[in-house]
C-alpha cells in the first residue's frame, strides 16, 4: 500500500494556523503535492501538444492534407469520433446497467461475485484482440444485419446503402467498442450499486416498493454520480481508443451512412498515419490529437456539470 | 383501516442457525404493542417478520404462520410487496432518501400507487401526513429541500410521515428514537399516542419507561445464552408487565435486576 | 386522512397475485413459440432470441398487467430487460474469451513463456509448418518487459492517484481542488499516442536525443493510469459515510490516521478494483510503449537502460505483421497465446488487488 | 503501524516480488539453427567482407535502428542471422514507420533507418548535422506488390494499368465490364460488383501502388501521390497487409494490392507491361529495378533509385517497394560503426538476401547492386 509513502517533511509549508500534527501537515503536504504533480504533467502534455500543433495553423491551407485547411481535414474526423462514441454509448450503457444490477441485485450472491471477477478481467484484453475479433468474429456475424438495414431502412440516412461487403463499417466499430467499455461502466456501477446503504433499500421495501421500484427510489439516485463516472471513463476510453477502430473499420472519407465503409475517427487517423508521416503531417495529426483532448474535455466538463448541479441532494454527505 | 396480527409459532433463522423460536402472540388493532428485552433476543428480527422485511437479509427465512385478520402472510402466491403495503415500517435510524426532497420523501410511497396525482391532491397528501407526523408546521417552508438536512428528530417523523402517506393497516417501528434526543423522543412518543387511534402500532424499544409510556401491551423477549435462539417470555398488558409479572426473568430485567 | 388514493380495498392479500408458476410456463411456451417462427422464417439462433425475448417479455408484462397491475407488470418487465441486457452482453464477452483462450492454448505453454524471439525468423516458421522442425520463438522477453514496465507505471500512478482523490475528497477546497478535478477530467482525454509522444520528447530533453527504456514506457503509462486511478478512488472514496470520518476524528484520531485506517481501508474494495480497471486500461497499450520503450526481440531485464519489449506491442507485431508473410499462422498463434498470457496477467493483479481488498477492508456482511 | 499491519501490508508485495523473481530466472532465448548454420557454412566468405577487416566475433553490444514496417520480417531475419553469427550483439529494430525512422536517424537518435522513401533534400542535411558526414540510402529490401483479387471461377486474371487504374478509381465498377473482358479474351468474367481494397493506414506500399498508376496510367490516374490512399474513392479498406488480406477473402468480388510475400495462395492478376502480361516473381522485380536509372543530384555514394514505373522492358514486373537502410558514412562512435558496418554488410550480402528472401519474400537484389551497396558499406569511416 502507499498511503504510507510521506515523502520527508523538509518541504512542510509552515502550519497557516496554530499548531496541526506534524503527521496531518505532512500527509495533507503530500496528497497536495500529489495534485500539483497531475497538473504540472498535464501542463507538459499541453505544451508538448501545442507546441508541436502550431505549424500546423500557420501553414498555407493549401499543404494541409485535402488542401483545404486544417478546418476542413479534421471535422470529418470529429464527425466519426463522436459517431463512434456515441454508438457505443447508446449499445454499451444499458447493457451495462443491465448487468451491474444483475450482478448487485438479482444474481444469487455467490455467482455474482465471480460474474464481477469476470468483468474485471474483460476490461484487461488488449484492443489489438477487440479488433482481431471485430474483423475475424463479428464484422462477417452483423454484415448480414447491416445490409437488411441499408435495404429496408435505407431512406435514413445513417443507414444509407450500399451496405459494405465485408461489414467492417462505423456501426461494426461502434459495437467493438461497446463491448470494450462494456466491463469499465459495468465494474464502477456495480461497486457503486453494492455500496447503496441498506437503510435506504429497506426504506423503499416498507413503502411497499417492488424491486424494481426499490432500485429506482434508492439503488439509481445514489449511484448516480458513480454511474455518470462509468459512462464518462467509458466514453473517454471510446473517444481515445485507437487500434480496435483501426483495425474494424474501413475507412474513408465523409459519410453519413454508418452502414457503409467511410469515415475514421481522430485517434484511429492518429495510429494509421503517424508512424509513415513527416514533416507537416505530423504537426497536423498532432494537432488533430489537440481537438480529441478538447472534445473529451468538453464532455467530461458536461458531465460534472451535470453531477453538480444536484450536489445537496448527493448521497454522501 | 388497521388490522390485527396473530402469530403462530414463528422460528426464524439465518441459513441453518435459529434465531427466533416458537414466537406466538396476539396484537391487537388500534393499540400499541411494545417489546422488550435485552439485545440480541431477537426482538428486531421478529418485529421484520411481520412484514417480511427480513427477507432482505440474505439467507433469512421463516416457518409459522403471520396472520393479518385472518390472513397468512406466508402463504403461497402472497407478494411481500402487498404485505408492505399494507404494514408500514420506520427504522432505527432514519433514513429519508437523500437524493429526494422532503415533499418527494412523504410522496415516495404513494407515486408508486397512482399513475397521476393532480398537484393540488399530492400537496394535500403532504400536508396531511406531515401534520399526522408532527412536522408540518417545522418544514412547510422547505419542502423543496433535500431531507437529509433535516435534524435527526425531524428525519424520524419525516420517515414516519412517509409511512403513514401510505395509509397502512399496521406500523411497525424498530427502535424509532434510540437516534434521537430526548425532546424529539417526546415529540415521537406523543406522535404514536395520536396515530394509534387510527393504526396498529408495534414499537420495538430498549427504554422501558418508554415501553410503559406509550404501549398497551407488552412482550418480553429474552434469549438464554449466546448461541441459544430468542423467545417470547411473556406478553400481557403493559401494567401487569411493569407491575405484576408472571415469569421472574421478566420482573429482573423490567425492575433492572437483570445481569 | 382526507384523501384515499389506494387502489380498491385488498380483500385478501393473494388476491391479483398469478400462480407461482406462471413465469417459468411462459418462458417455456415463448422458447417454442421462439423456435417455431424463427424455424418458419429459415431457422437462425438470432431470430430464435429475437423472437423467444419479445415474445416474452410482452406476454409476460402483459398478463402480469391484466391480473396484478400496472407496478407489479412493470417490475417483471425490468427483470426480464435486465436478465436480457445480462445475456445480450454475454454473447460478445464470452465471444471474445473464447476466441482468446480457443486461439491462444495453441501456442501457450511453458516453451512459449520462457524463451525470447531472439534469432526466430520467418523461415523458422515455414520449416515448423512444413513439419521439418520444432515451433520455436515465445514471449519470454515480452512477459518480462510488460511486467516490469506495468509494474513501473503502477508504483508511480497508484502513490499519485490515491494521494490526489484523497486530496480532492478529504482536503481540497477552493481553486487548487477544483483546477485539480478539472484537469484530471482533461487527462482521462489524452490519446495513448500522444502520451507516448509526451515521455519520449521528456526522455530526450532529460537524458538525451533517442532515450528509450522500459522506465520511459512506465512514465508514458503513468500518464494514462493516473487519471483513472484517480477518478475511481475520487469515487469510491466520496461513498465513504461522513459518520465514519466523525466517529474516528471523536476519538481523537488525527485526520491523516482517520483517513489512512479508517476512509481507505472502507473504499478499499472499490478502490483495489479501479486500481485493476487502471492496469487493465494501460497493459494493453501498444503505440505509446513502442515510442518510449523501444522493440526487441531480445531479452533485458533492465528497464532503466537499452530498449525493452512489451507484449501488447509483441501482439500487434505478430499479428499485423507476421514473421513469414506467406504462412502467418504460426505468428498468429503467437500473437494469441500473447493475448492470453496478457489475461492471465490481469487476472493475477485482480486476484493480488482482491487479496489486498480483503487483508484490508473491514469485515463486514457484504 | 505496529508489525502485523506492516507484515500483511507486507504480504501482497511479497507475492508479486517473488513472480518477478521465478520469472525472471528462468526465461532463455530459443534454440535457432540458424546461427550454427550461418557458422558452418559460408560464413567468412560473405559476411565477413561486410565487416571492416576485424573478426566478427570481436564485435559485441548493441544496435538500434527504426523505420519502415515493410522491411520488418525481412529484418527479423537479418537481425537473426547477424546475431546468430555474433552472438554478444543485440540488434534492434523498432518497426515505427518510415517517416519516424528518418526522423529519428536525422535527430541522431537511431544508428540506421530504414525507409520506404529516400532522404529528401531537407533530410539529407539534418542527417549531415546528425552524422558529421552526409547519409546514404542503400536499397537493400526489393519487394514486389501482388494484385490479389477473390473472384471464384477467374484464375489468371491480366490486367492492364489503364484498367487497372480505372478498378481502382472506381470507374469500372462490374468484373464483365468491356475493358476487362478486352484484357482477358479467354476468360468467363460474371458480373459481380468489383470492391477494391486498399490500405487504411499511410504506407510505403500504397505510395509505390499510386506511383505506378500514375506513371503506367497517366491519363486515368490523376489522383495526388502520396502514402495516403486518395480520399473520396469507393472500396474498402484495410489496416495493414493482413487488413487488406482479411477483406479480400472476406467478400466475393474485391481486389486489392499487398506485398507479394504476405499473398500466398491468393489468386493474382498479372500486369500488363508493353505488349505482354507479368506475373510477379522475385527476379521480373530486379530486373525493373536494374532498368530503372539512379535519382540524381545525390551524394557520390548514395544508391537512391527513380523507379521506371513505365517500363516496357520485357519480363519486368512494375510494381515494386523498394525500401532503403539509411546510414551515415562515418561514424563517431567506434562500436557503432563497426556494428553498423557488420550489420549492413551482412544485408547486402548473398546470405543476408537469401534470408530475407527465404523468411520475408522479399526480391534478392542484383549481384551488381549488391557489390556497390558492399563498396559504399566498405567506405563508412568508423572512429
Amino acid at each position: 500500500m502507499t498511503t504510507t509513502a510521506n515523502p520527508p517533511p523538509r518541504q512542510a509549508t509552515p502550519a497557516p494556523r496554530a499548531k496541526a500534527r506534524p503527521g496531518d501537515r505532512i500527509f495533507s503536504w503530500s496528497t497536495r503535492t500529489a495534485g500539483v504533480l497531475i497538473l504540472v504533467v498535464l501542463a507538459g502534455v499541453a505544451a508538448f501538444l501545442i507546441v508541436e500543433a502550431l505549424p500546423t495553423f500557420q501553414a498555407d491551407p493549401a499543404e494541409i492534407d485535402g488542401g483545404e485547411g486544417f478546418f476542413s481535414y479534421v471535422w470529418p474526423l470529429v464527425f466519426g469520433t463522436l459517431a463512434a462514441a456515441v454508438i457505443a454509448l447508446i449499445i454499451a450503457t444499458p447493457l451495462a446497467l443491465g448487468i451491474a444490477l444483475f450482478i448487485s441485485h438479482y444474481a444469487p450472491r455467490r455467482m455474482a461475485q465471480g460474474l464481477g471477477y469476470v468483468v474485471d478481467l474483460l476490461a484487461a484484453i488488449p484492443s489489438v484482440v477487440y479488433g482481431l475479433w471485430g474483423i475475424q468474429w463479428l464484422a462477417p456475424r452483423v454484415q448480414g444485419a447491416w445490409a437488411w438495414l441499408a435495404d429496408n431502412l435505407g431512406f435514413i440516412p445513417i443507414f444509407t446503402g450500399p451496405a459494405s461487403a465485408t461489414g467492417r463499417t462505423m456501426l461494426t466499430a461502434g459495437v467493438v467498442l461497446a463491448v470494450m467499455i462494456l466491463p469499465i461502466i459495468t465494474a464502477i456501477s456495480r461497486e457503486v450499486f453494492l455500496q447503496t446503504p441498506t437503510l435506504h433499500e429497506e426504506a423503499a421495501l416498507a413503502l411497499g416498493a417492488t424491486r424494481w421500484e426499490m432500485i429506482r427510489m434508492a439503488v439509481i439516485p445514489f449511484g448516480r454520480p458513480g454511474i455518470i463516472s462509468g459512462i464518462m471513463l467509458g466514453l473517454g476510453r471510446a473517444l481515445g481508443e485507437t487500434m480496435a477502430v483501426a483495425m474494424v473499420l474501413s475507412t474513408g472519407g465523409f459519410t453519413w451512412s454508418m452502414v457503409t465503409s467511410g469515415n475514421n475517427t481522430i485517434a484511429a487517423e492518429i495510429a494509421l498515419d503517424f508512424p509513415e508521416s513527416s514533416g507537416l503531417k505530423t504537426n497536423t495529426l498532432i494537432a488533430a490529437g489537440l481537438v480529441l483532448f478538447a472534445i473529451t474535455l468538453a464532455v467530461n466538463m458536461f458531465a460534472r456539470w451535470v453531477v453538480s448541479r444536484r450536489k445537496e441532494f448527493s448521497g454522501a454527505n | 383501516m388497521s388490522k390485527r396480527i396473530d402469530v403462530g409459532d414463528l422460528n426464524v433463522y439465518y441459513g441453518s442457525f435459529l434465531a427466533v423460536e416458537g414466537v406466538s402472540m396476539a396484537i391487537e388493532a388500534r393499540s400499541v404493542t411494545a417489546f422488550i428485552g435485552p439485545s440480541g433476543c431477537g426482538k428486531s428480527t421478529f418485529i421484520r417478520t411481520l412484514n417480511r422485511m427480513h427477507e432482505v437479509i440474505p439467507g433469512a427465512r421463516v416457518e409459522g404462520k403471520v396472520m393479518l385478520d385472518g390472513e397468512d402472510l406466508y402463504a403461497a402466491n402472497v407478494d411481500p410487496v402487498t404485505v408492505r403495503r399494507q404494514v408500514g415500517m420506520v427504522f432505527q435510524r432514519p433514513n429519508p432518501f437523500p437524493t429526494m426532497s422532503i415533499r418527494d420523501n412523504v410522496l415516495a410511497g404513494m407515486k408508486l400507487n397512482s399513475k397521476r396525482m393532480r398537484k393540488a391532491e399530492a400537496d394535500d397528501v403532504v400536508e396531511q401526513s406531515l401534520k399526522g407526523a408532527n412536522l408540518w408546521n417545522e418544514v412547510k417552508d422547505r419542502l423543496d429541500k433535500p431531507g437529509s438536512g433535516l435534524s435527526g428528530g425531524q428525519q424520524q417523523r419525516l420517515c414516519i410521515a412517509r409511512a403513514i402517506a401510505v395509509q397502512p393497516e399496521v406500523l411497525l417501528m424498530d427502535e424509532p428514537c434510540s437516534a434521537l434526543d430526548p425532546i424529539s423522543t417526546l415529540a415521537i412518543e406523543d406522535l404514536i399516542g395520536e396515530l394509534k387511534q387510527n393504526y396498529t402500532i408495534v414499537i420495538v424499544t430498549h427504554n422501558m419507561q418508554q415501553a410503559a409510556r406509550v404501549s398497551d401491551r407488552t412482550a418480553f423477549f429474552n434469549i438464554a445464552g449466546t448461541g441459544k435462539p430468542g423467545k417470547l417470555i411473556e406478553m400481557d398488558d403493559t401494567t401487569k408487565i411493569f407491575t405484576n409479572p408472571s415469569v421472574k426473568a421478566t420482573e429482573d430485567y423490567v425492575s433492572g435486576r437483570f445481569g | 386522512m382526507t384523501v384515499d388514493t389506494r387502489i380498491p380495498a385488498v380483500s385478501s392479500l393473494a388476491q391479483n397475485q398469478l400462480p407461482r408458476a406462471t413465469t417459468p410456463v411462459l418462458l417455456v411456451l415463448s422458447l417454442a413459440a421462439g423456435a417455431g417462427l424463427s424455424a418458419a422464417l429459415g431457422f437462425s439462433w438470432a431470430w430464435f432470441a429475437v423472437f423467444f425475448i419479445v415474445l416474452f417479455a410482452v406476454v409476460n408484462t402483459t398478463v402480469s398487467g391484466v391480473v396484478e397491475g400496472r407496478r407489479k407488470a412493470t417490475d417483471k418487465l425490468v427483470t426480464t430487460l435486465v436478465y436480457t441486457a445480462f445475456g445480450l452482453a454475454l454473447i460478445p464477452l464470452i465471444s471474445v474469451s473464447w476466441s482468446v483462450v480457443d486461439n491462444g492454448l495453441e501456442r501457450f505453454g511453458a516453451d512459449f513463456l520462457t524463451t525470447s524471439m531472439r534469432n526466430v525468423t520467418g523461415l523458422n516458421d515455414q520449416q515448423a509448418v512444413d513439419g521439418e522442425a520444432e515451433f520455436i520463438g515465445g514471449a519470454y522477453h515480452a512477459l518480462l518487459g510488460t511486467f516490469l514496465i506495468t509494474g513501473l507505471a503502477t508504483l508511480i500512478s497508484v502513490p499519485i492517484g490515491l494521494l490526489t482523490s484523497i486530496y480532492l475528497v478529504e482536503y481540497g477546497r477552493g481553486r487548487l481542488a477544483r483546477a485539480i478535478t478539472f484537469f484530471v477530467d482533461v487527462m482521462t482525454g489524452i490519446p495513448s499516442i500522444v502520451a507516448g509522444l509526451f515521455a519520449a520528447a521528456l526522455f530526450a530533453v532529460l537524458f538525451g536525443v533517442g532515450t528509450r527504456n522500459g522506465f520511459a514506457g512506465a512514465v508514458a503509462l503513468s500518464v494514462l493510469m493516473i487519471p483513472v486511478v484517480v477518478r475511481s478512488s475520487e469515487e469510491m472514496l466520496r461513498i465513504v459515510p461522513n459518520e465514519l470520518r466523525e466517529a474516528a476524528y471523536a476519538l481523537g484520531v488525527p485526520k491523516w490516521r482517520t483517513i489512512v485506517r479508517v476512509v481507505v481501508p472502507t473504499a478499499i474494495s472499490g478502490i483495489a478494483s479501479g486500481v485493476t480497471l487502471a492496469i487493465a486500461r494501460v497493459v494493453g497499450e501498444t503505440a505509446p510503449l513502442i515510442v518510449t520503450a523501444g522493440f526487441t526481440s531480445s531479452i533485458n531485464s533492465n528497464p532503466f537502460s537499452e530498449w525493452m519489449m512489451s507484449l501488447p506491442a509483441y501482439v500487434y507485431s505478430q499479428a499485423m505483421r507476421p514473421l513469414s508473410g506467406s504462412v502467418p499462422e504460426p505468428s498468429f498463434d503467437r500473437a494469441w497465446a500473447a493475448a492470453l498470457t496478457l489475461v492471465l496477467i490481469v487476472m493475477l493483479l485482480n486476484l493480488i488487488a482482491r487479496l489486498i481488498a480483503r487483508l484490508f477492508s473491514p469485515k463486514t456482511g457484504r | 503501524m505496529n508489525l502485523s499491519i506492516a507484515r500483511r501490508r507486507l504480504a501482497p508485495v511479497a507475492v508479486v516480488g517473488a513472480a518477478a523473481l521465478v520469472l525472471a530466472a528462468c526465461g532463455s532465448d530459443p534454440d535457432t539453427d540458424n546461427g550454427d548454420d550461418a557458422d558452418s557454412t559460408e560464413t567468412e566468405g560473405s559476411g565477413g567482407d561486410g565487416g571492416s577487416g576485424e573478426t566478427e566475433s570481436d564485435l559485441s553490444g548493441s544496435l538500434n535502428g527504426a523505420g519502415a514496417s515493410s522491411q520488418e520480417s525481412a529484418m527479423q531475419a537479418w537481425i537473426a542471422g547477424f546475431q546468430g553469427e555474433n552472438p554478444d550483439v543485440t540488434v534492434n529494430y523498432a518497426p515505427d514507420g518510415s517517416g519516424a525512422g528518418r526522423e529519428q536517424f536525422t535527430s541522431g537518435a537511431v544508428a540506421f533507418a530504414g525507409s520506404d522513401a529516400a532522404l529528401d533534400e531537407e533530410e539529407l542535411a539534418a542527417a549531415e548535422t546528425a552524422c558529421g558526414a552526409p547519409a546514404v540510402d542503400l536499397p537493400l529490401f526489393i519487394d514486389p506488390i501482388a494484385i490479389a483479387y477473390n473472384l471464384p471461377g477467374v484464375d489468371n486474371l491480366q490486367l492492364g494499368p489503364e484498367t487497372l487504374a480505372n478498378i481502382f478509381n472506381g470507374t469500372i465498377t462490374t468484373w464483365n465490364d468491356p475493358a476487362i473482358a478486352a484484357d482477358n479474351p479467354e476468360a468467363t468474367l460474371p458480373d459481380t460488383a468489383i470492391t477494391p481494397v486498399h490500405r487504411s493506414d499511410e504506407s510505403g506500399t500504397t505510395e509505390n501502388f499510386v506511383e505506378y498508376l500514375a506513371a503506367a496510367a497517366p491519363s486515368v490516374w490523376t489522383h495526388e501521390i502520396s502514402g495516403d490512399w486518395p480520399a473520396g474513392l469507393p472500396g474498402e479498406a484495410g489496416a495493414q497487409t493482413p487488413g487488406v488480406l482479411q477483406a479480400v477473402d472476406a467478400a466475393e468480388g474485391t481486389i486489392g494490392y499487398a506485398s507479394a510475400a504476405a499473398v500466398g495462395d491468393r489468386t493474382t492478376a498479372a500486369i500488363g507491361v508493353g505488349e505482354e502480361f507479368v506475373e510477379y516473381s522475385a527476379e521480373a522485380a530486379a530486373a525493373v529495378v536494374d532498368a530503372s536509372p539512379r535519382a540524381e543530384g545525390r551524394a557520390e555514394n548514395d544508391i537512391a533509385i527513380e523507379l521506371a514505373r513505365d517500363t516496357t522492358e520485357s519480363g519486368a514486373y512494375p510494381i515494386v517497394l523498394i525500401s532503403y537502410t539509411i546510414v551515415c558514412t562515418a561514424y563517431a562512435d567506434a562500436n557503432t560503426g563497426d556494428l553498423v558496418k557488420g550489420f549492413v554488410g551482412y544485408m547486402a550480402s548473398d546470405e543476408g538476401q537469401q534470408a530475407a528472401a527465404d523468411a520475408a519474400g522479399s526480391a534478392p537484389i542484383s549481384p551488381d547492386l549488391q557489390a556497390e551497396v558492399q563498396a559504399v558499406v566498405e567506405s563508412i569511416e568508423v572512429g
